[in-house]
């Protein structure tokens, strides 16, 4: 199909709808946000709002989905990869918000421009989910980061938040940097910043050993690096999610990287199919060291959110792996691990929420001492999160599925990646030394004499916990009609990858969510 | 009886609903009473709290029982392939069935997980004090998890199950074990976990090599990856390496068995009956049902197979030999368990029909004998405290029920002639010393070694003077306790005297094992050759 | 019932006789084993609470009860179920004795017999090609058992009621008792290696549960696991051998097998080799060199069952075991040999060690080695028929001198229970001059003691000629074990070697038990004034079995009456015992033989018979010329001995050699190599936590780089920039 | 040119990665990434030379977005700048490990 024509409106709304309604709303939302003085009512109205906004899109993006339509070609793809995209960054964005709702008032952050950040944020990730421009990439990229970068340090009275949101701005414009001068370079390898147009040049004209072009794609692999948190580009990521509000935290975590790794998907497996050879050893060993460095040093964290940030590098290993494998599951494969990623991290944050104290002190994992006797509810999805972070079958749910994905699609492959399956479990057998740590502190170890029970679960962040345990445990018996969903959402480009265009129209073409 | 059940379409639907009665009882359980009511940290049993969950627990269980003892007649001793299958798709997309269906092996380690479980309930009645509802249900996704390991048909389905039981494990050793329960608890999970985690990798494998031609969709399910799985040479190796130690784990074998000594120790009675009567069984039984006839021609590997033989000889030896020395009475059992779970995996592997069987007697026979014995330290333990075999001694004399039974299974866990022990280790050397007479002969010295520790540790608790005034009032064994003895003793020497009716039910698929692995190693290295 | 079902076809001339019940004959003291076990259990079973955690913090209060159990055998009073026990005990003895007895004659009358009368009960391990069954087989050779098992162990049984009758533990000790019966008659009955192991092992069980009988004594519970252990060194080779038979010739059912002997190689490796190792395991059950240990400590057990057991019936299983694989022996002559030699260092080495043996039971104890030596002598020299005549005459007198040790230790004990002494009942130098006191038992030990001896016509003097005799004709005639080469050595010397060491052996044998008889019932009495009082003879319910013991012992050697004989004086049938026997063993003692064997001239026979008559009548005299019991003085007042006598009062320190080397060295390479140093060391240690504390490590080393400082993660970022780009360097190349 | 263009252009990119390697006050270093940024533009605009105006939009959104980086950034600068009276990397790590 051609692409959308984004001067006629019909057309523009088609390929941008959701896209429009979020920032339009968004910016209706910031006016009434800032209208009024700072209060925890008014937070929680625009919150509300917020949600409500959030809700609609999503509605509208899921929608979108069932349209069917598809196009190739032009900056935005409309394709079921993105409306999935979408629909897992806004599941991740209403947590956010309904997170924050709670955490402004525990914390004291009478701040209601907050969820309109997040907002943004969102749209900005939207944005990276469709783009099928270099240029709308790095807008997307940028939109997301200065919305987190302000996220980060929303909190003004924590000095940790400031530095948190410091360190993550300084690093992430630095890397930026990086990412411009690759997108430059592979411009000027091919002459084009549309991915489509460029796979097409690098095959048409041979440059698959381009200097220029390989250049640009690792610079454009550092970029992407960051923003994912894949070591060595990781070192950001447990200073920011420790300093940060754990609502933010686990939207960096887990949406922020879903959007990454979206567009990452989508420029690899678009742009750059024809030089996979030179890529995937970069991609993979990229994976071998965020896996092995995730997980290492994850074992040393006593502060549950740096614990936390370490297994969030972890899983972009694991991520990376589906990407590195560059096979038809991939795309399939990273969507559904995005989805349980984004359940089970934003569960645990919100227990997180529940455990803190207060008074910038960090959240400590020994906290979580006993946990079983006063709160046993709460430990019990504690518990869930952790095994499914950990990938473990039926009491992990979802997560195991996700990780059976991966590894399907790793394995999958027209070049199996046997080794990196294999480093992928053995990494994820170090995993279950903290993963199981927190578990164990909450079931087996007695609490604390004198220790305060921690005060009541607010309703939403309630409500997070709930939802993301039943859908984590639905998910990991009853996944099919997910995976289904998530294989419709492969791109038309990916397979390529296999080399087999034979396959692409007919994958994307007939797949049926 | 047959007449009866075959009416009521038995055969058709007992599978699945073993795995949903424990499944339903543990909601209950936990829904009934967990996490809302009772102080934590409270005595269960003194406040009474506990009463309710044990008895659904110890009912559900007895209605398992009840329900899978009538595969004992059903099942078809003539017939070698899968019977009671029960198939339904689980996750299309992946090539995920639901497919359970049953051997005579699995027949034989369904009804004696179901048997334990019972008993097992019987064995913590008094002794867990605390969070009685959470333990019960655990108690019940353990066993719906062991049993959907033997049913299971599809490898995904294996793998799954394969996992469900570890969690509960987990926590019944972590939250109700010993002093050092956490470590123990922590090193059994992770032990298990990275032996299982690559078998995930085999197993992802193995279904992508069976996928289908035309759909390009993996393909789980047993039989189809046992016909139709194209693997290379190279990689059967690599796959066989995985499952190997999946299972080499779990058994355990030399050198992969420092987690069973923790584990067992810290464990509460009921867990280390059930680690030691069903899940070390789950190892050899995965011997049996994957690793071996999917990679026949690695298993019949000359190197191979005298890797495994020379572990499994050593396992046996050195797991006697350090049981020699053990201060402590669970840790003996447990290194013992290294020994006899060594004879199944000498049997196997040497694949002759009577090892065979005889492996598959020693994995009954030592869930019989060590679960009795896991029970009776169990009950001596509640009475004092210690599980030192120095702080007892001469208590014979105000223990005689419990003497007389320790005395039995101790007989039996030995193999002397007249127990189950016998024919188990008996078939298996026996077998075994027609291809493989050195190791044979080797594992055999276990007869003497075996006697040593076993007698030296019962002299040592019953025997000798009762010099310690502490011992002079233990309270002999009460009818609770003897009821739940009383059956195991039956079981031992029945199974000693008379295991026709069981060797029977093994009979064919035994000798199916042994031959289809042979016939197909040749084949697949008729097939290499050209 | 099932046990009738399954009987073998009826063509045999027994089938539909009273044959047909020999099932019953072990099943009978099962039985008894049954009701006396439970018995034994209901006496002492006091359920526990039902809540023993609750009830274990609150339990001191509950004072008595248990306290006063005790089965040292001293104070208790007599056992409530002890009637019941003194009918159903023996009562299933006498019964199994008079069937067995109805079977014996009816097998007797039928004459000649050749095939064995076989009953296949069930089928106890179907797997494959192997059949194992739980069957029975009557042939001569297994009757012959039968009677004596059953008839010793009656009498036994009997004296038993006298015996034990005031011990705490009287139903347990007779339900073992039966139990053992029971599992000795499996053995001599069973039909096929497997279930003959059943009875082997089943009677070193019986035989562990009642040497540790009074198991509150450290020393009676070490013993009982002893001999368990050594006996299982033994059944090990039993195993092996069986492992061997099967993997060669696929049975082991005696009948089958015996079919197959055609296939054996003559003095081929493999059949050696089976042989060998069933003769290990003849080894520990019958205690010969090296495993004989754990004999003497046995005697730790009440003496009627060291006369049951360690004497009569259970240690000459091993006799029993190369008579019915008589044709696996005759096979393999190097194996032959070996138990010659092993027999014949054992019998005069335990006998040396006798000597100087102050314990009556440990005296009689090695004597009972001793003479299984001589058994294995015959046996390997292919004498199974006098193998087996000495192990039926030593049952008689060695039963007779356990039962008459017994009686005298029981009035001793007595006499110190009235006084409240606790000196060592066992002990001869305690003792002295009873025959004052036990006029009965003194009469009867000394027919015992001149049947050991060899002295005519008491019964050891025929069966114990008989195998020296053999021995002799075997190395003169040129059998097959003549032949055969042992360790270099020509067949011929070794044997004319055993059979000066059979001399030697019979020589002492004579000097120590006349040495005992001398202690215990002559010269002055060493116990003390009160004591004195209370010296008595032993009832009758014991004298009785020794009086029927005593007649068989003097007259046992009609049994088997040798030609020379015989023919001189028309005493009774000749060598009735090898008629009798012939069916059975007739072929293997053919097989050693070996074609064109002449007869030994009457005149060679003759001077063995001088000479053994000379040489037990000079072990008498040496003993009563140089021992002087006058001069003996009780233990508590005796010397250490010194130099040579020393060692031998020591045993020759074989057990302490044993426990440093095999013991010690076990538990060492145990303890310290494989536990400490391989479990908790290497794997654990090393491997196992070694590894999660390297990955702690690594991500303690990794978590030291967050510093902290932004400048810090700026230049790994730049490191990581250059090391991707370097990822990419091979795709740039051509 | 092109080439010219590109050599000034990469050299301006490594001063800017110098910058912020070895400076350690947060104001500089941000300028050093402006630096970077300004550097890449020239890419873009040299390579417009020959493939036509898509570079030179692509400037202009990255002039764009570095204004509204430099916004957020200064902002951030300054919240930190209340909480600790200083700009010195050196001295900002509450948060490690």
């Amino acid at each position: 199909m051609p692409p959308f024509d984004l001067s006629i409106p019909a057309q523009l709304t088609a390929a941008l709808g959701p896209d429009l309604l979020l920032m339009g709303g968004a910016s209706l939302l910031l006016l009434w946000a800032a209208w009024r003085e700072p209060s925890q009512a008014h937070q929680r109205a625009v919150g509300y709002a917020s949600m409500a906004l959030t809700i609609v899109v999503g509605a509208y993006a899921i929608w979108s989905l069932y349209q069917l339509r598809s196009a190739t070609g032009g900056p935005i793809a409309v394709d079921n990869f993105r409306w999935m995209a979408d629909a897992v960054i806004l599941l991740g964005t209403l947590f956010t918000i309904a997170l924050s709702i709670d955490d402004n008032e525990r914390e004291n952050i009478p701040v209601a421009e907050s969820h309109v950040l997040v907002l943004f944020a969102s749209s900005g990730m939207m944005l990276l989910a469709a783009a099928q421009d270099l240029m709308i990439v790095f807008l997307g990229i940028e939109l997301m980061s200065l919305s987190v970068y302000s996220q980060a340090g929303i909190n003004r009275r924590s000095a940790r938040g400031a530095e948190g949101a410091l360190k993550y701005f300084l690093l992430g414009a630095f890397a930026t940097a990086f990412l411009l001068y690759g997108m430059a370079l592979v411009y000027g390898a091919t002459g084009t910043t549309n991915l489509a147009d460029i796979s097409s040049r690098v095959t048409r004209l041979g440059l698959a050993h381009s200097p220029l072009l390989v250049i640009g794609i690792g610079l454009l692999l550092i970029g992407f690096g960051f923003k994912v948190a894949a070591a060595p580009f990781h070192m950001w990521a447990p200073d920011v999610y420790d300093g940060s509000p754990s609502p933010i935290t686990a939207y960096m975590a887990a949406t922020v990287k879903a959007a990454a790794f979206a567009a990452l998907l989508r420029v690899w497996m678009e742009a750059f199919p024809a030089a996979f050879a030179a890529w995937q050893p970069a991609v993979a060993g990229l994976a071998v060291a965020t896996m092995i460095v995730g997980n290492a040093i994850g074992l040393a964290q006593r502060n549950i959110k740096r614990m936390l940030a370490y297994s969030s590098i972890a899983h972009a290993g694991f991520l990376l792996v589906a990407l590195a494998a560059g096979s038809t599951q991939s795309g399939s494969a990273m969507l559904f691990y995005l989805l349980a990623y984004t359940l089970a991290t934003f569960g645990a944050f919100a227990v997180i929420i529940v455990m803190a104290r207060g008074n910038d002190r960090p959240v400590m994992i020994d906290d979580f001492a006993g946990l079983w006797s006063v709160r046993p509810w709460l430990a019990l999805g504690m518990g869930i999160m952790m095994l499914s972070l950990l990938g473990f079958p039926v009491f992990g749910g979802a997560g195991f599925f996700a990780k059976w994905y991966v590894l399907q699609a790793a394995l999958q492959s027209p070049t199996p990646q046997t080794t990196l399956a294999v480093i992928l479990v053995l990494t994820t057998v170090v995993s279950a030394g903290y993963y199981l740590y927190v578990v164990m502190v909450m079931f087996m170890k007695p609490r604390p004499e004198g220790s305060i029970a921690p005060g009541a679960t607010p309703a939403l962040t309630r409500a997070v916990v709930v939802f993301s345990v039943i859908a984590i445990l639905l998910l990991g018996i009853v996944p099919d009609r997910f995976v289904r969903l998530a294989r419709a959402g492969i791109m038309h480009a990916v397979p390529t990858a296999d080399a087999a265009p034979a396959a692409t129209a007919s994958t994307a073409g007939t797949a049926t969510p | 009886m047959i007449d009866f059940l075959t009416s009521i379409g038995y055969m058709h639907w007992v599978l699945p609903v073993l795995l949903l009665i424990p499944t339903l009882g543990a909601m209950a359980i936990w829904l009934q009473g967990a996490p809302g009511r009772g102080a934590p940290g409270a005595d269960d049993v003194a406040s009474g709290a506990a009463s309710v969950p044990r008895l659904m627990a110890f009912v559900t269980f007895l209605v398992e029982f009840i329900v899978s003892i009538g595969l004992w007649w059903t099942y078809d001793t003539t017939n070698p392939g899968w019977q009671g299958v029960f198939d339904v798709p689980w996750i299309p997309s992946w090539g995920i069935h639901f497919r359970l269906g049953i051997d005579g092996i699995s027949l034989m380690m369904i009804l004696l997980t179901t048997s334990t479980m019972v008993l097992a309930v019987l064995g913590g009645w008094t002794s867990i004090r605390k969070r009685a509802h959470t333990y019960y249900a655990l108690l019940l996704i353990l066993t719906a998890g062991m049993l959907g390991v033997f049913m299971s048909l599809d490898l995904f389905l294996f793998y799954v199950m394969w996992e469900v039981m570890l969690v509960p494990m987990y926590f019944i050793i972590g939250a109700w074990g010993g002093e050092r329960r956490v470590y123990a608890s922590m090193k059994f999970f992770i032990y298990t976990m990275l032996g299982s985690m690559l078998m995930l990798v085999a197993i992802v494998y193995l279904g992508l090599a069976a996928k289908s031609p035309i759909t390009g969709i993996p393909n789980f399910n047993y039989d189809a990856v046992l016909e139709h799985a194209s693997i290379t040479t190279a990689a059967s190796f690599w796959l066989f390496g995985a499952f190997f130690l999946a299972f080499a784990v779990k058994v355990p074998m030399f050198p992969f068995h420092t987690w069973l000594p923790d584990a067992h120790v810290e464990a509460p009675t009921a867990g280390s009956v059930v680690l030691a009567s069903i899940m070390l069984k789950l190892g050899t039984f995965g011997f049996l049902r994957l690793a071996v006839p999917l990679f026949p021609a690695v298993a019949t590997n000359d190197t191979v197979r005298g890797i495994i033989l020379t572990l499994a000889v050593i396992g046996i030896v050195y797991g006697a030999l350090v049981s020699l020395v053990q201060p402590d009475f669970k840790k003996l059992v447990a290194y013992s368990s290294v020994s006899h779970l060594g004879f199944v995996m000498l049997g196997i592997f040497a694949l002759t029909v009577q090892s065979v069987q005889g492996a598959l007697m020693v994995m009954i026979n030592h869930g019989i004998s060590t679960g009795a014995l896991f029970f009776l330290i169990g009950m001596i333990y509640e009475r004092r405290h210690t599980r030192l075999i120095e702080d007892y001694g001469g208590i014979a004399r105000v223990v005689p029920m419990f003497a007389a039974a320790l005395t039995l299974v101790t007989f039996s866990s030995i193999g002397v002639p007249g127990t189950n022990g016998f024919v188990g280790e008996f078939l298996v050397l026996l077998g075994a010393f027609r291809t493989y007479p050195v190791f044979a002969f080797i594992a055999a010295t276990v007869v003497i070694f075996a006697a040593a520790y076993l007698l030296w540790a019962i002299q040592r608790i019953l025997f000798n003077a009762l010099d310690k005034p502490v011992n002079l009032h233990i309270p002999d064994l009460n009818r609770r306790e003897l009821a739940l003895l009383v059956p195991l003793l039956a079981g031992i020497v029945w199974l000693g005297v008379y295991p026709k009716p069981v060797l029977s039910r093994m009979e064919t698929s035994a000798e199916h094992f042994v031959q289809s692995v042979q016939t197909r190693a040749l084949h697949t290295v008729a097939e290499g050759n050209n | 019932m099932l046990l009738q079902s399954a009987v073998s076809p009826g063509t045999h001339p027994l089938a539909g006789t009273i044959a047909a019940w020999m099932w019953a004959i072990p099943l009978l003291p099962l039985l008894g084993f049954l009701i006396n076990g439970l018995l034994s259990l209901t006496a002492v079973a006091r359920f526990g609470p039902a809540d023993p955690t609750a009830a274990s913090h609150a339990a001191h209060g509950d004072e008595g009860g248990h306290g006063d159990a005790d089965h040292g055998g001293h104070h208790a009073a007599r056992h409530r179920f002890a009637g019941i026990t003194s009918i159903v005990g023996p009562g299933v003895l006498v019964a199994a004795f008079l069937l067995a007895a109805a079977i014996f004659v009816r097998m007797h009358a039928l004459g000649e017999m050749s095939e064995p009368f076989i009953q296949q009960y069930f089928s106890w391990m179907p797997v494959g090609d192997l059949s194992v069954d739980v069957a029975f087989r009557l042939d001569q050779l297994s009757m012959l058992m039968v009677m004596v098992v059953t008839g010793v162990g009656m009498l036994i049984h009997i004296f038993s009621v006298g015996y034990m009758r005031e011990d705490p533990g009287y139903p347990r000790y007779f339900a073992y008792l039966n139990l053992f019966v029971f599992c000795m008659l499996v053995l001599v009955m069973a039909a096929n290696y497997p279930l003959l192991f059943v009875g082997w092992e089943g009677v070193g069980v019986c035989s562990y549960l009642l040497i540790g009988f009074w198991f509150s004594e450290k020393a009676n519970a070490d013993a009982g696991k002893k001999a368990f252990i050594v006996n299982r060194i033994g059944d090990f080779g039993f195993l092996i051998a069986m492992f061997l038979l099967f993997a060669n010739y696929g049975t082991l059912d005696f009948s089958a097998l015996q079919a197959v002997s055609g296939q054996f190689v003559f003095g081929g490796a493999l059949i050696t080799t089976i042989a060998l190792f069933f003769f290990l395991g003849c080894t520990g059950k019958s205690a010969q060199i090296p495993l004989y240990i754990w004999l003497p400590d046995a005697m730790a057990g009440p003496t009627p069952v060291s006369a049951l057991i360690h004497a009569a019936t259970m240690v000459t299983a091993g006799v029993y075991l190369i008579a019915r694989s008589n044709f696996i022996f005759a096979a393999a002559p190097v194996a032959g040999l070996t138990v010659v030699v092993v027999g014949a260092l054992t019998a005069l080495f335990a006998a040396t060690i006798g000597l100087k043996q102050w314990d009556i039971k440990k005296v009689l104890a090695y004597s009972t080695v001793s003479q299984l030596g001589y058994m294995f002598v015959g046996v390997g020299a292919g004498a199974y028929v006098a193998g087996v005549f000495h192990l039926m005459t030593h049952a008689f007198f060695k039963a007779l001198l356990f039962l008459g040790a017994g009686s005298v230790i029981h009035v001793m004990h007595q006499a110190y229970h009235h006084t409240g002494s606790h000196d060592d009942a066992q002990d001869m130098r305690n003792m002295g001059g009873l025959k004052k006191y036990m006029p009965v038992t003194w009469v009867l030990m000394w027919i015992a003691t001149l049947a050991i001896a060899g002295i005519p016509p008491f019964a050891g003097f025929f069966s114990k000629d008989e195998i020296l005799g053999t021995v002799f004709q075997r190395a003169e005639q040129g059998s097959t074990l003549a032949q055969a080469h042992w360790l270099g050595l020509p067949g011929t010397a070794v044997l004319y070697l055993a059979y000066a060491m059979g001399l030697a052996a019979a020589l002492l044998t004579a000097i120590y038990m006349t040495r005992l008889m001398l202690y215990t019932f002559h010269g002055p009495n060493r116990t003390g004034e009160k004591e004195r009082e209370h010296l008595t003879e032993a009832p009758w319910i014991m004298t009785g079995p020794l009086l029927v013991l005593g007649l068989l012992s003097a007259v046992g050697g009609w049994f088997n009456l040798p030609e020379l004989i015989t023919h001189a004086i028309p005493l009774g049938p000749t060598a009735a015992l090898e008629h009798w026997l012939d069916p059975v063993v007739g072929a293997g003692t053919a097989t050693v033989v070996g074609p064109g064997a002449e007869a030994t001239a009457a005149s060679t026979e003759t001077i063995l018979i001088v000479v053994a008559i000379a040489i037990a009548i000079a072990g008498i005299s040496i003993a009563v010329a140089v021992l002087k019991p006058a001069a003996l003085v009780p233990k508590r007042q005796a010397k250490p001995e010194e130099g040579f006598e020393r060692v031998l009062a020591n045993k020759y320190y074989v057990d302490e050699i044993y426990d440093a080397t095999v013991v010690q060295g076990t538990y060492g390479v145990s303890r310290n190599l494989l536990w400490r140093g391989v479990d908790v060391g290497l794997i654990d240690g090393l491997l196992v936590n070694g590894s999660a504390w390297a990955a702690r490590f690594a991500g303690w080393l990794g978590s030291q780089l967050q510093s902290g400082q932004l400048g810090t993660y700026a230049w790994v970022l730049v490191l990581g920039v250059l090391l991707v780009l370097g990822a990419f360097h091979h795709a740039v190349l051509p | 040119m092109l080439a010219e263009s590109l050599f000034f252009s990469a050299v301006l990119f490594t001063i800017g990665v110098i910058g912020v390697l070895t400076r350690r006050n947060a104001i500089i270093l941000f300028m050093c990434v402006e630096l970077m940024l300004n550097a890449v533009n020239l890419t873009f605009v040299g390579f417009s030379r020959v493939y036509g105006a898509g570079g030179q939009v692509f400037v202009f959104l990255v002039m764009t977005v570095a204004a509204a980086e430099a916004a957020v950034g200064l902002a951030i600068i300054i919240a930190l700048f209340r909480h600790r009276h200083t700009v010195d990397l050196q001295n900002i790590n509450l948060l490690k490990g």
